[in-house]
């Protein structure tokens, strides 16, 4: 910057400075605490902190931009005259600028993504769906999981275990199979508070993502997948859950409203649940990860069924009824 | 021709095309409801209760898809059968419902749906009952569930020589279910369906009918 | 601003122009050859990675029950065809350099005839497998494979007739050496034989694979 | 084996291959009008042979459909229609050995433009009016779309229908996008611009158009059909559950993708083998460079797709298993094979885009381009990296879910070379001469909305935020923030600059700046909220929602209607700077550089009266005495050999 000219740079810079620091002053006071999905459960207070963080590297990155637009289309509008500008290899390429703008964008990408690495192996998975063999659980999930298998999980209020839940998706609902109950499956989704849970999504049909949204729960269900997302709710309160992934005519009704309630109430309705739907859980299959129904549904027709002949020009292919 | 003649010409060809669009689009995918709405809140007197009276059939017989299941229901001014599945409800009144389930059925994908849930005085052929077995009998041939209400009710499937297209008639065997609930004092568009995978020769069974409006499900229509 | 129009002048051409063109044209063949490479190998890695995918995870246990395999002499048969008609391709082409046109018509022409021959075995192997196509994984991804492969044996022996042909005319119309001419033409289709040369070693190496994919492993 | 032993080093001179021979069309020679005749008698021999050979199979029985019988209907329908325009004469003739070098004389005259042409700028005006008649079918069905969500509890649509809607207009728009500037820009500017007379493969890239409109006529078929439910991403196995509309979209994927692999590799081709003598590779320009790596995309990550639809359509008219977990295939097969072409073709959307700004920043800031290197290395970067990012698409779904920080890694990086645009774009800016035209205005308005765009996207990659705005309307509005704010507003700023080229008629600016300020300021206003809507819970694709986030979607859609007008203010333009007061353009009217300003306009068939010899990059603005971008009077026989 040679003497006398105006630096431009530092009036931006300067300018620049003064707007980030207000806007991320303003947003990490004002909406932070505000942005979704709330602070329901562990997974969305961290998500939301993250949101937050990224929000407050994103804000200085994007308001410099604007500055800088805002200022050049202003200050060196050819209708206010000014200087010619200047060609030539100078003005074509300036090593210093190329090599700090690269330096900076690969240190705040490296970073960012370092950043979301570490929240998520902290947050254990962050509420994602992590697939059938999680790497990252709370303590106590794999025991958890492997005695539900088992039949032999158990929960009660104050004990600190971790509560299964299972979420089967089917077209165009969820139900949810408690199975430290018997098993009982129910259109209800409540929770106990304080309680790490972990969602195992399996669908019975197409792919359907559970979105368990002020819970900061999303899994994919997927026929024949079991993925496991996990968090630990907070206090009580109200949630919806929807379905986030296309799934067909009814996809926009696939909602439904669950609870976190206090331990006890939540054991108080388990068990009630469990008496009432005893009949129908005998006749349920035996609690799994995933369930293996027919491709053909219940009107067959579309796969043959058994082994078929090859292909012979007398026959009809796909001929044979399934037994429905 | 000249230039501007020639540029004019696209143009104008671009117009008819767009134009041709704008047509087909609006023409196949039309607004409203298909089959249309079947309205129940005229013929009842306020705060009177409601009947409402559908069949369930294997293939509905006409219509563009003659080999698809579909519900039926019984207009209440006409008593014709109405291929519709839009029905218009007074809030917050109790509607009596009879099912006449003319086809057959199958073990449920998910046993869940085997429960009554959300009616009360719930009748299969007279006899009341709260839970079907849908591995015993003939299985379950549809239910008739609104999600958003917590209304599930397993229609329980037809044994025998079932009736082959629709409308039926009593005389083809049948199973007779009815049951009562009442409609929520908020107006909205309750969706409704069914939940035994039953969209013949397609994947899951969920295809073809079960994934069309006017087939296989539908909306309460509530209307305050 | 410039107000007036450039005049566009008369087409004409220097002879350093059409020598230009002429090397950017044959430039072209020898990119879009090897292009035509890239994009085929991604489009049977698609395939190879389908049954890699589903021979790992394996749902429902139904990737190969009971180790079901395509009749193996239809896959032999029709591997046996390919590697022929890039052997076929590789001795033609260097004979051709030899100058040996002849040889390379003969040799062109028996490639058509295999491709053929190969094509013909590839359809109808379809009638002939023991499963049918949904009965799993492996069955699917056969399917496929013999879908792509009954369109790369028909596009290969496109090729290579196309070039017979060429040559044939050729000769019809500018005398019998005409295709080892220093001519634009000649020049045009020396490139386009060794593209087509080049393509089917690759396709050779991607029928060894799927060989041993579909009816060894 | 080698090539060179195929490059003679002596010079032979032939005749030009392009004879003055004037041909000129009758009324049943080969045009849009026998396409569309042999289109319909294909489409009616497919569904008979359909039907003829599955008709009474028992999955058509019992449904009453028959997907073979639409399969095959498609399939010859487009073999007719290609039969029909001429595209096929050449293949069949070659049976019989006709050379690969001679070539057809065009048909002249008007009629050129409904024909089977060879000339790249033909083919691109055809272009032109063919991705407007795509992407007013989608912007149709976005009002559709927003009209629906006026209210959340009373339906104006269906929802069997609303789901048609939405599918069809994502897979339009994308369909659309990918082809938007390649199409017509990159088609008719690239050989201007390094200098050549014609394509490497005029068939190829004619194949191209109409085997696009070919695929048009194919997605539009699915409505029909009824429809198809998956949206554009056609997940499986939902794809596999759906009605016969889902063969248009796998089929119309296929078709489209033929055509996107064709323009591709016959621009690749030929910008890597006829460039103009001494147009080095620090010379290519930057929308060159942009179009080269789009190219490479297209060519390389369409054949996966290609592949994909053809299992998807094994899966519906053969009963195969690909995508069905209960037979042996898997519903992840789907995800990640979409993806794996899907990522890069998010950036086939891009990098155009970025190319048409960064070639028109120089022009009215009168100073040369920025880090021009750097620019097209990022381009590049963008293009490689693009290859590794696929999963992020599925961070969710329970694939490889140890892999998540990985892609998120890769995702993160490609902000890098991506950042590189703007890196380009701020260095330019600096101290420079602005001047505000409306292709200016346009390529400010791309830097405005693209570091929204961007910079969610980062939010996006992130997998703990990912987990709350993965699937919702934020990511919706993250995409349509970078393909419709950045692609449609470059694609804009590229005909406002480049139109006056191509027809020699300005547009009216006074109408563009309406357009303009209309555009901008709804795209935003009808976006950004939807940012909102999705942080707040609302899932993408869903015909009913929250009813305290009725406010929001109302202003989304009011500001979505106005939009829609800014588009026919558009049309109104062209209509009204072509006839009703047409004013033609000046030779340069912008002041540029660029190679493709020197040539004639109208451009003549030949392009160049000689090769050009390039001496430089183009972009020596506010360089006094800097040397001439080309010598335009060609090789001279004393420098004979071509660099």
């Amino acid at each position: 910057m040679k003497n006398g000219e105006v630096n431009h740079l530092r009036r931006m810079g300067s300018a620049w400075a003064v707007i980030a620091v207000v806007a991320d002053l303003v947003y990490w006071f004002a909406v932070g605490p505000h942005v979704p999905p709330g602070r329901l459960t562990e997974a969305a207070k961290n998500n939301q902190m993250d949101f937050n963080i990224l929000m407050l590297v994103a804000l200085p990155v994007l308001l410099g931009v604007w500055v800088y637009l805002a200022y050049s289309l202003r200050v060196w509008s050819a209708k206010r005259g000014g200087p010619e500008p200047v060609g030539g290899p100078a003005a074509a390429s300036n090593r210093r600028t190329q090599v700090l703008w690269i330096s900076i964008t690969s240190v705040a990408v490296l970073a960012a993504a370092a950043f979301g690495t570490v929240a998520l192996i902290v947050d254990h998975g962050s509420g994602g769906g992590e697939g059938p063999n999680p790497v990252w659980m709370p303590t106590g999930a794999a025991k958890a999981e492997t005695a539900a298998l088992a039949g032999k999980a158990t929960w009660a209020p104050g004990t600190n275990a971790v509560l299964p839940v299972q979420v089967i998706a089917q077209q165009w609902k969820f139900t949810y199979r408690y199975p430290t109950f018997g098993g009982f499956e129910s259109p209800d989704l409540i929770l106990p508070a304080n309680t790490s849970v972990a969602f195992n999504v399996t669908s019975l049909d197409v792919i359907h993502s559970f979105w368990a949204y002020q819970l900061s729960i999303k899994a994919d269900a997927n026929q024949g997948v079991n993925n496991v997302a996990f968090t630990e709710t907070k206090g009580p309160g109200q949630f919806v859950v929807r379905c986030s992934e296309l799934c067909g005519i009814w996809h926009g009704s696939m909602y439904n409203y669950g609870k976190v309630v206090s331990q006890g109430a939540f054991m108080q309705w388990a068990q009630q649940t469990e008496m009432a739907n005893a009949a129908n859980t005998k006749l349920l299959p035996p609690f799994a990860y995933t369930y293996a129904p027919d491709a053909n549904g219940a009107a067959g027709g579309l796969y043959p069924d058994g082994t078929v002949t090859p292909y012979n020009s007398s026959l009809t292919y796909g001929a044979k009824q399934p037994a429905s | 021709m000249t230039m501007r003649g020639r540029v004019a010409s696209v143009l104008g060809l671009f117009v008819v095309a767009v134009a041709l669009v704008v047509w087909a689009v609006s023409t196949l995918l039309t607004p409203g409801t298909p089959g249309g709405v079947t309205d129940f809140t005229k013929t009842q007197a306020m705060g009177q209760s409601v009947d409402i009276t559908v069949q369930t059939d294997g293939a509905i017989g006409y219509g563009p898809h003659p080999s698809w299941v579909s519900y039926l229901v019984k207009n209440p001014t006409t008593g014709q059968w109405v291929h519709d599945t839009t029905w218009q409800l007074p809030a917050n009144t109790t509607i009596h419902m009879t099912v006449l389930q003319y086809d057959s059925g199958s073990p449920l994908r998910n046993q869940e749906w085997g429960q009554v849930q959300g009616v009360s005085n719930a009748q299969l052929n007279g006899k009341s009952y709260s839970l079907f077995n849908s591995y015993t009998g003939s299985g379950v041939g549809h239910t008739f569930t609104v999600p958003e209400l917590g209304i599930s009710v397993p229609l329980v499937g037809t044994s025998g020589n079932i009736c082959a297209s629709g409308p039926c008639h009593l005389g083809s065997p049948h199973n007779t279910i009815t049951f009562t609930f009442k409609t929520p004092k908020q107006a909205g568009e309750y969706h409704w369906q069914c939940f035994v995978p039953c969209g013949l020769s397609s994947l899951y069974g969920n295809g073809y009918g079960m994934s069309t409006q006017n087939y296989m499900g539908g909306f309460l229509d509530v209307v305050a | 601003m410039t107000d007036t129009y450039n005049k566009p002048g008369v087409m004409s051409t220097t002879p350093e122009e059409v020598e230009f063109e002429l090397r950017a044209h044959i430039g072209s063949i020898w990119t879009g050859g090897r292009l035509f490479i890239g994009m085929y190998t991604f489009m049977v890695a698609s395939l190879a990675f389908a049954y890699f995918y589903l021979r790992s995870s394996n749902y429902s246990m139904e990737w190969r029950p009971n180790h079901v395999t395509a009749p193996t002499q239809y896959g032999w048969a029709i591997y046996a065809c390919v590697a022929v008609m890039s052997l076929l391709a590789i001795f033609g082409q260097s004979r051709l350099r030899k100058g040996q046109v002849a040889d390379w018509l003969v040799a062109g022409w028996t490639a058509v005839g295999i491709g053929l021959l190969a094509l013909f075995l590839q359809l109808w192997e379809f009638v002939a497998l023991p499963f049918y196509p949904g009965s799993s994984g492996y069955a699917s991804t056969f399917i496929g494979f013999g879908v792509m492969n009954a369109v790369t044996l028909f596009a290969t022996t496109y090729w290579v007739e196309t070039t017979v042909a060429r040559a044939h005319a050729l000769k019809r119309e500018f005398g019998a050496d005409a295709i080892l001419a220093k001519t634009s033409e000649a020049r045009s289709f020396r490139a386009n034989v060794a593209a087509m040369t080049y393509f089917q070693g690759f396709a050779f190496l991607v029928g060894t694979l799927f060989l041993l994919m579909f009816y060894v492993l | 084996m080698t090539i060179s032993a195929e490059r003679p080093t002596d010079v032979v001179a032939t005749p030009p291959s392009t004879s003055g021979a004037v041909r000129r069309g009758g009324w049943f020679s080969q045009h849009l009008g026998t396409a569309l005749i042999a289109a319909i008698l294909g489409y009616l021999f497919g569904h008979w042979l359909g039907n003829h050979i599955a008709g009474n199979y028992t999955p058509v029985v019992n449904s009453g459909v028959n997907d073979l019988a639409n399969f095959f209907g498609l399939l010859f329908g487009v073999v007719g229609w290609l039969l029909g325009i001429g595209a096929l004469n050449y293949p069949l003739a070659k049976i019989a050995g006709r050379s690969g070098t001679e070539k057809t004389p065009d048909v002249e005259g008007f009629s050129k433009y409904f024909r089977y042409s060879t000339d790249h700028k033909t083919v691109g005006l055809q272009y032109v009016i063919g991705v407007c008649l795509f992407l007013f079918t989608g912007g149709l069905l976005a009002m559709a779309i927003r009209t629906e969500l006026l209210n959340p509890t009373t339906h104006i649509f269906a929802p069997s229908t609303y789901i048609e809607i939405v599918s069809e207009h994502g897979t339009i728009m994308m369909m659309m996008a990918t082809s938007i500037v390649v199409g017509p820009l990159g088609n008719y500017l690239i050989p201007l611009m390094i200098g050549s007379r014609r394509m490497a493969f005029p068939r190829i890239e004619a194949f191209s158009f109409w085997i696009f409109t070919a695929g048009y006529m194919v997605i539009f078929s699915a409505l029909p059909y009824g429809g198809f439910p998956t949206g554009w991403t056609g997940y499986a196995p939902l794809q596999n559950q759906a009605g016969p509309g889902m063969i248009s979209y796998l089929f119309g994927f296929a078709v489209i993708g033929l055509g996107m692999m064709a323009a591709g590799f016959n621009i690749a081709v030929t910008i890597i083998n006829y460039r103009a003598p001494g147009m080095t590779w620090g010379r290519v320009p930057i929308f060159v460079w942009s179009i080269l790596a789009t190219a490479a995309l297209l060519t390389l990550a369409t054949p996966v797709l290609f592949s994909a639809g053809l299992f998807g359509i094994l899966d519906r008219v053969d009963q195969t298993a690909f995508y069905v977990a209960e037979h042996g295939g898997s519903s992840y097969l789907w995800e990640n094979l979409f993806w794996f072409f899907g990522h890069p073709e998010v950036y086939i959307m891009a990098l155009p885009a970025f190319g048409i700004v960064a070639e028109i920043l120089p022009v009215f800031c009168r100073k040369p381009l920025f880090a021009q290197k750097v620019g097209a290395a990022g381009m590049i970067g963008v293009a490689l990296l693009s290859f590794f990012v696929w999963q992020h698409h599925i961070f969710q779904s329970g694939i490889n879910p140890d892999m998540r920080p990985l892609f998120m890694l890769t995702t993160e990086l490609i902000s890098i070379p991506t950042g590189f645009i703007f890196l380009v774009g701020m260095g330019t800016l600096y101290k420079a001469k602005i001047r505000y035209e409306l292709p200016m205005l346009f390529s400010l308005a791309l830097f405005f909305n693209f570091l929204i765009g961007g910079l969610t996207g980062v939010f996006l990659s992130d997998v703990p935020v990912n987990v709350t705005v993965h699937g919702g309307f934020f990511v919706l509005s993250h995409f349509h923030y970078t393909i419709m704010g950045g692609l449609l507003f470059a694609f804009m700023a590229g005909l406002y600059y480049w139109l006056p080229k191509m027809t020699g008629l300005m547009l009216n600016k006074k109408i563009g700046l309406w357009q303009f300020w209309l555009m901008f300021v709804f795209f935003n206003l009808t976006f950004f909220p939807m940012f909102i809507i999705g942080l707040l819970g609302q899932p993408r694709r869903v015909y009913t929602y929250a009813k305290n986030l009725q406010g929001l979607n109302d202003f989304s859609s009011i500001s979505a209607f106005i939009l829609g007008i800014s588009f026919l203010i558009f049309a109104w333009n062209l209509a009204y700077s072509w006839f009703i007061k047409p004013e033609k353009a000046p030779a340069n009217p912008w002041d540029s550089l660029g190679l493709e300003w020197q040539t004639a306009t109208p451009v003549p068939v030949h392009n160049f009266d000689r090769i050009p010899v390039i001496m430089t990059d183009p972009y020596h603005y506010g360089e006094p005495g800097a040397t001439a971008l080309a010598d335009l009077s060609g090789v001279s026989s004393s420098t004979g050999n071509p660099a």
